[in-house]
């Protein structure tokens, strides 16, 4: 069965909606409410007549309509009957947010849910999981935060605290999200499924993905499925416990045992996956490819107000093999006429601390026009005369003609803070310093010789 | 005899670790090349082993008791003639007596001695989450000061094997180093192949380590190959 | 002569304080004032009356008491001569702002300013510099933003649009700085004589450094006498252009392997200076320099309510080298109690998802008394069960009667900013990532393993 | 003759680089130890030479207009009598003037063969901003592959130099491989001392490389010493 209709439903029912606001069951809900889920929503709770003003169930099967999806939140004992009811009632999704499955040793549990699912030829999400979101259908089945900045980054994690907590983070880092999915114990519906699925969800531009370790004897079948996912879609990865000590807190933690990180490594290479050593990096890079088309080609130039940013921008770019174009004298004297004669037409092209917006606009037509140049990295210092917010507006402006790829490092204070929310809101991925500009780049240039490489091996 | 039936054997027997001629056979039959080899119960038809590869030769003990075959002297280099191997093979059995009584003497392995070459290291073993991987690195102080090595999940294409060759830190060595001749990484990275293929059709066996293996601008060869069989799949983390 | 004076002025004279505000000199005049020096301030310029409501005069040679600190933001052709008059007026510092000296070509020039200094026994800072600024004392003498949030960590940077830009970032970021200082051309004062003057100012705890590039044959100086600042202060140093991009091929083995970074590396290393890789990183390490005492041993424990993160904390303390303590079982025993039973009192210490303040409280309290523990990390996950301004408000209570270094790792949204700002503010170094954290702890341990060296090697 | 005349010499006749044995003369006055060697001019001298330092010796072209000796048949190595020495500096002559006909020939440096050992490097080059700078690695693929080096600004203190040595990423070779003893690190630190005094000393030698030098458990011993000096101390960077 495709996942369509998870991400896709036209009713939710929420088993173990309960009425008290402080329980899991009521606050899912809640956000589905809050959040504008449009198809329907049906509670159920044998106890109560009514919950956030709709109509409660008593079961499942008392719903007149049919059920896409049944986001569960009953206590482990009185899941397997809620499925079989779920099972008889004709639903397609279980979603299983209760806890007390095999990861506490309850194996025999998660058995028979599985088994129930089979028979009635329903789909399990979970369980102990913190739900699913998809904001394309404002879709938030979560007990995390209520509020989810949409865009192209979808979010797997087999972490549930740190996938909550970074609910709240990729709202406040204005990183727009498309699927969000809590994995659980993975009984049935797992990464590589799921990830699939996304691969050819058109609101998802990237996929990342929060491992701690992926089951006994599943990794073959997941660098195999995963190069299928990566010719689609970029796939970044995140993978925990790969010291020697990290990996037995992970081991006690899911239940699931880890790999050496030099195997893991070698897969997610082959795979064609991209592995971040950070949350932070990890997102980084998200943003640029949920903002950007793929660079054309390598050939990169740096633009910037301040020699110093610059300096650390050529730095990184070496770090991580970004090749620096030397520009033509043609160019470097159309260059020239945009900035005072001390400033440099050289890569970094130096605009100095007197540029002010018409300046970058005028450089970033000649580099967009230029067939010397593939992809432009734009940096900004706080300067008294060119405001940050001003300057982000007219970049935005000018990016709309533009095709080149464009990523932007602007340091400063409050008022830069608010410039990189701004460019990050429209279409330009824009980070707070230079490295991470530049990092975010790479990443993108490393996929695309990922994504060749597997395309020319089959 | 095929691989199943050498693997099967050994089980039997409750060994964990094929003899060497066992492990060199099984290479053999997944076409990785061996350095020209014999088995030989006793240090006459050893002598014959040898006349028939062509000398220099080795002379190694077989033992399913003993690990470390040169610190029981169980191991003699560049011997020149029958004769020599008679003697070998006696100093051997003598030098096993001494300082491993108890142990087994099945027989003498004579090997034909290469010529030096470029060393390299193929190993396999079986991860629980993955199966079967394969490493690949130079030899000596590079695996083991180093750990300059790189992995592969199985099945590694040829492709993916040549990969791997440039992997390395050291990898400019295969290219030729100094007035060496760029070593042959076709022959390598078939290797790495075959032995991919070994380890997917044969599940009871849990790690392979050939080391050394020597390359030479044309062709490689392996000197030394330890093969671990359990029945239960045990695992790396 | 000590520097004293420089950064404990009495007066300060403006020499070319203007009476237009997108002026450089006017925005130093009005930093000065709106930041609240405390001590006298007088304007010079010729034409004008009064300024900010200043009287100005019209030559320092006028003013009728005692000039400490003149900040020169007149045209480079009139420095010569203000100079002079500040010599004869027994000036003592001489801030020069202007550009166009060495850096412009002008050797000449920069030659006899500061022959004209030591003629008068003046010193000078500069030229070429946004100028400086000193918390402790409310100077303001730059043209950057006006607000300068005072704490321990003193600046050096090489970069002026860069230095501008991160005095905003810094006051964002919740770093308290002592010194902030433009160096600019360096002809008289230097990194060395001005991180020498730091090492022994009672008000910065640590120094940091934006570093292009030292003069030629000045690097030995350099680490003789940064030895000797590092034993009594911390020195954090980025060092810009690194990469080989520009650099000279050379002809002998030794020196192409010399090349790039390699050697100040060496440098650093020798003079016990800590090299960050990011802008992000030298400040990331020195808010945990300037806001606790050095660790007394490297044995550390993490405590978390997500084994997510701690997962992510036991990775990065591995790959610094941060020693994670095997608690003994009466220690376990202890930390059992402030946990439900699937919590794990192993290290990392993971209190669950339903973790408390109370029973971090606890924890925190059982770490602080065990002898097994020199260094507690905290790291929290946002969950519905614990606001993290509560439990930063009870960690900045229960830290004041502790006397182990405590570094935090907060992951979440805006409500985890507000905490993490919070502890920031109060004592705690506090980050948004648990990599960040356990890095900055290691940044601590390494300083201490330097300090040691050096003083068992004199 | 003291450093500085050898140094002086050479800058007065135009080289740049010191010759073999001069460069051997100043390692020795500062103490570093070399293997041990003589100049000649001719091969009947060489043999003389050669009968003094004991046999066996290397015999190495000496020619300030030859730069890798070894490319035009300018070195032979392993003689093992004086006879050998003297036809062995015959084939030199013969196989410069073929190959690079215009070189002049000042004569022949006679060095001790010296048994095998770990090959380890020391450098040293100027910088513009710190002045003299000490390399320490390993030798050969260590090098010049896996660029495995660590610095040191000079002065370097004898407990810097012991540092060095760990600090590389293949220390772990200096601590005795496999079967091999421990190499002697005080005599490779006392080295490395040694050369930055020298560094320091002499403002016109711009680089040093000391390559290889071998290494045993007692001592180690400078093979090949390549000194460049000028009189505008050149720079890296
Ligand atoms: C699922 C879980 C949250 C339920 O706990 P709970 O809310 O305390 O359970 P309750 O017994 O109160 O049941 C919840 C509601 O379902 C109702 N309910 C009980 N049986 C029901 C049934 N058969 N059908 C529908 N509703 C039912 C209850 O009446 C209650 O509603 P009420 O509060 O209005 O009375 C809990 O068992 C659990 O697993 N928690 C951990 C979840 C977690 O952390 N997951 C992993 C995150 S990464
Ligand atoms: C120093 C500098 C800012 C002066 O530029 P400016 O403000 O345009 O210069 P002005 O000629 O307007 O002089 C400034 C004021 O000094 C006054 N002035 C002139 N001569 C004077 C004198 N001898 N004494 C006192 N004041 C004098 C001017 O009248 C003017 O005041 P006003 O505006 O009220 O008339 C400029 O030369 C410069 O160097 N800019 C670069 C600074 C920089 O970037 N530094 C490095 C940062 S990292
Ligand atoms: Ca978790
Ligand atoms: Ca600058």
């Amino acid at each position: 069965m495709s996942l369509r209709r998870l991400f896709n439903p036209e009713s939710i029912a929420v088993i173990g909606a309960s009425r008290h606001p402080e329980k899991i069951g009521h606050i899912i809900l809640k956000n589905l409410v809050d959040y504008g889920f449009k198809g329907k929503l049906y509670p159920v709770n044998p106890e109560a007549g009514e919950i956030l003003g709709l109509k409660a169930y008593k079961s499942v099967l008392e719903i007149e309509d049919e059920v896409d999806v049944a986001i569960i939140t009953v206590p482990a004992d009185k899941v397997l009957q809620v499925a079989e009811e779920c099972g008889r009632k004709g639903v397609k999704f279980l979603v299983v947010i209760t806890s007390g499955f095999s990861e506490a040793g309850n194996e025999e549990g998660e058995r028979r849910l599985v088994e129930i699912a089979r028979r009635y030829g329903m789909r399990v999400l979970g369980p102990n999981i913190f739900g699913y979101a998809y904001t394309p259908n404002r879709i938030n089945a979560t007990f995390g935060p209520k509020e989810i900045a949409p865009g192209g980054i979808s979010f797997l994690t087999q972490s549930g605290a740190l996938g909550i907590a970074l609910m709240g983070w990729t709202l406040m880092e204005e990183l727009g999200m498309a699927a969000l999915v809590s994995l659980g114990n993975m009984s049935d519906l797992d990464i590589v499924e799921i990830s699939k699925y996304l691969a050819d969800d058109e609101n998802t531009k990237v996929i990342t993905i929060y491992l701690e370790g992926l089951k006994p004897g599943s990794g073959k079948v997941f660098i195999e499925e995963m190069k299928k996912v990566i010719m689609k879609k970029p796939v970044i990865l995140i993978k925990a416990g790969k010291s020697a000590r990290g990996s037995v807190a992970v081991a006690s933690h899911t239940g699931s045992l880890a790999g050496s990180g030099k195997v893991y490594e070698a897969a997610f290479k082959q795979a064609g996956i991209l592995e971040a050593e950070t949350i932070e990096e990890m997102f980084d890079w998200a943003r640029a490819f949920s903002l950007l088309d793929l660079p054309r080609g390598d050939r990169t130039i740096i633009l910037t107000n301040g020699g110093g940013v610059g300096v650390l921008a050529t730095d990184a770019a070496e770090f991580h093999s970004v090749h620096l174009v030397d520009p033509s004298s043609t160019l470097k004297e159309k260059l020239k006429k945009t900035m005072p004669w001390f400033g440099s037409a050289r890569n970094p092209v130096d605009l100095t601390g007197g540029a002010v917006a018409d300046n970058y606009v005028q450089a970033l037509e000649i580099l967009e026009n230029s067939d010397e140049v593939d992809n432009i990295i734009v940096l900004y210092c706080r300067t008294a005369v060119l405001d940050p917010v001003d300057l982000a507006k007219r970049l935005i402006e000018a990016r709309k003609t533009m095709t080149k790829p464009l990523i932007a490092g602007f340091v400063g204070g409050e008022d830069v803070a608010k410039a990189i929310k701004l460019m990050n809101k429209n279409g330009i991925p824009a980070y707070p310093s230079p490295e991470r500009a530049v990092g975010s780049l790479a990443a993108m240039l490393k996929y695309k010789k990922f994504k060749e490489r597997l395309a020319s091996a089959s | 005899m095929n691989a199943g039936s050498i693997i099967e054997a050994a089980l039997r027997e409750g060994r964990s670790k094929l003899l060497e001629h066992e492990a060199m056979r099984l290479m053999e039959l997944y076409g990785i090349k061996v350095a020209d080899y014999g088995f030989a119960e006793t240090g006459r038809k050893a002598r014959e082993v040898a006349d028939k590869i062509g000398y220099p030769v080795v002379v190694k003990v077989v033992s399913p008791d003993i690990s470390h075959k040169t610190d029981v002297g169980g191991v003699v280099l560049g011997l020149k003639s029958g004769e020599e191997v008679e003697r070998a093979c006696e100093a051997i059995t003598k030098n096993v007596k001494e300082r491993q009584p108890g142990a087994r003497l099945t027989g003498f392995l004579v090997q034909k001695m290469m010529p030096p070459g470029v060393e390299v290291i193929i190993g396999a073993t079986r991860d629980q989450v993955f199966g079967p991987v394969i490493m690949f690195g130079l030899g000596g102080i590079f695996v083991e000061v180093l750990k300059d090595v790189t992995f592969r999940v199985a099945p590694v294409s040829y492709q993916e094997a040549i990969e791997m060759l440039g992997e390395i830190k050291a990898s400019r060595i295969l290219e030729g180093y100094r007035s060496q001749p760029p070593v042959d990484k076709e022959a390598i990275a078939g290797m790495i192949v075959s032995l991919s293929k070994l380890m997917e059709d044969n599940p009871y066996i849990i790690s392979v380590d050939l080391n050394p293996i020597i390359a030479y601008s044309r062709g490689a060869v392996v000197v030394d190959a330890r093969v671990i069989v359990s029945r239960a799949g045990v695992v790396n983390r």
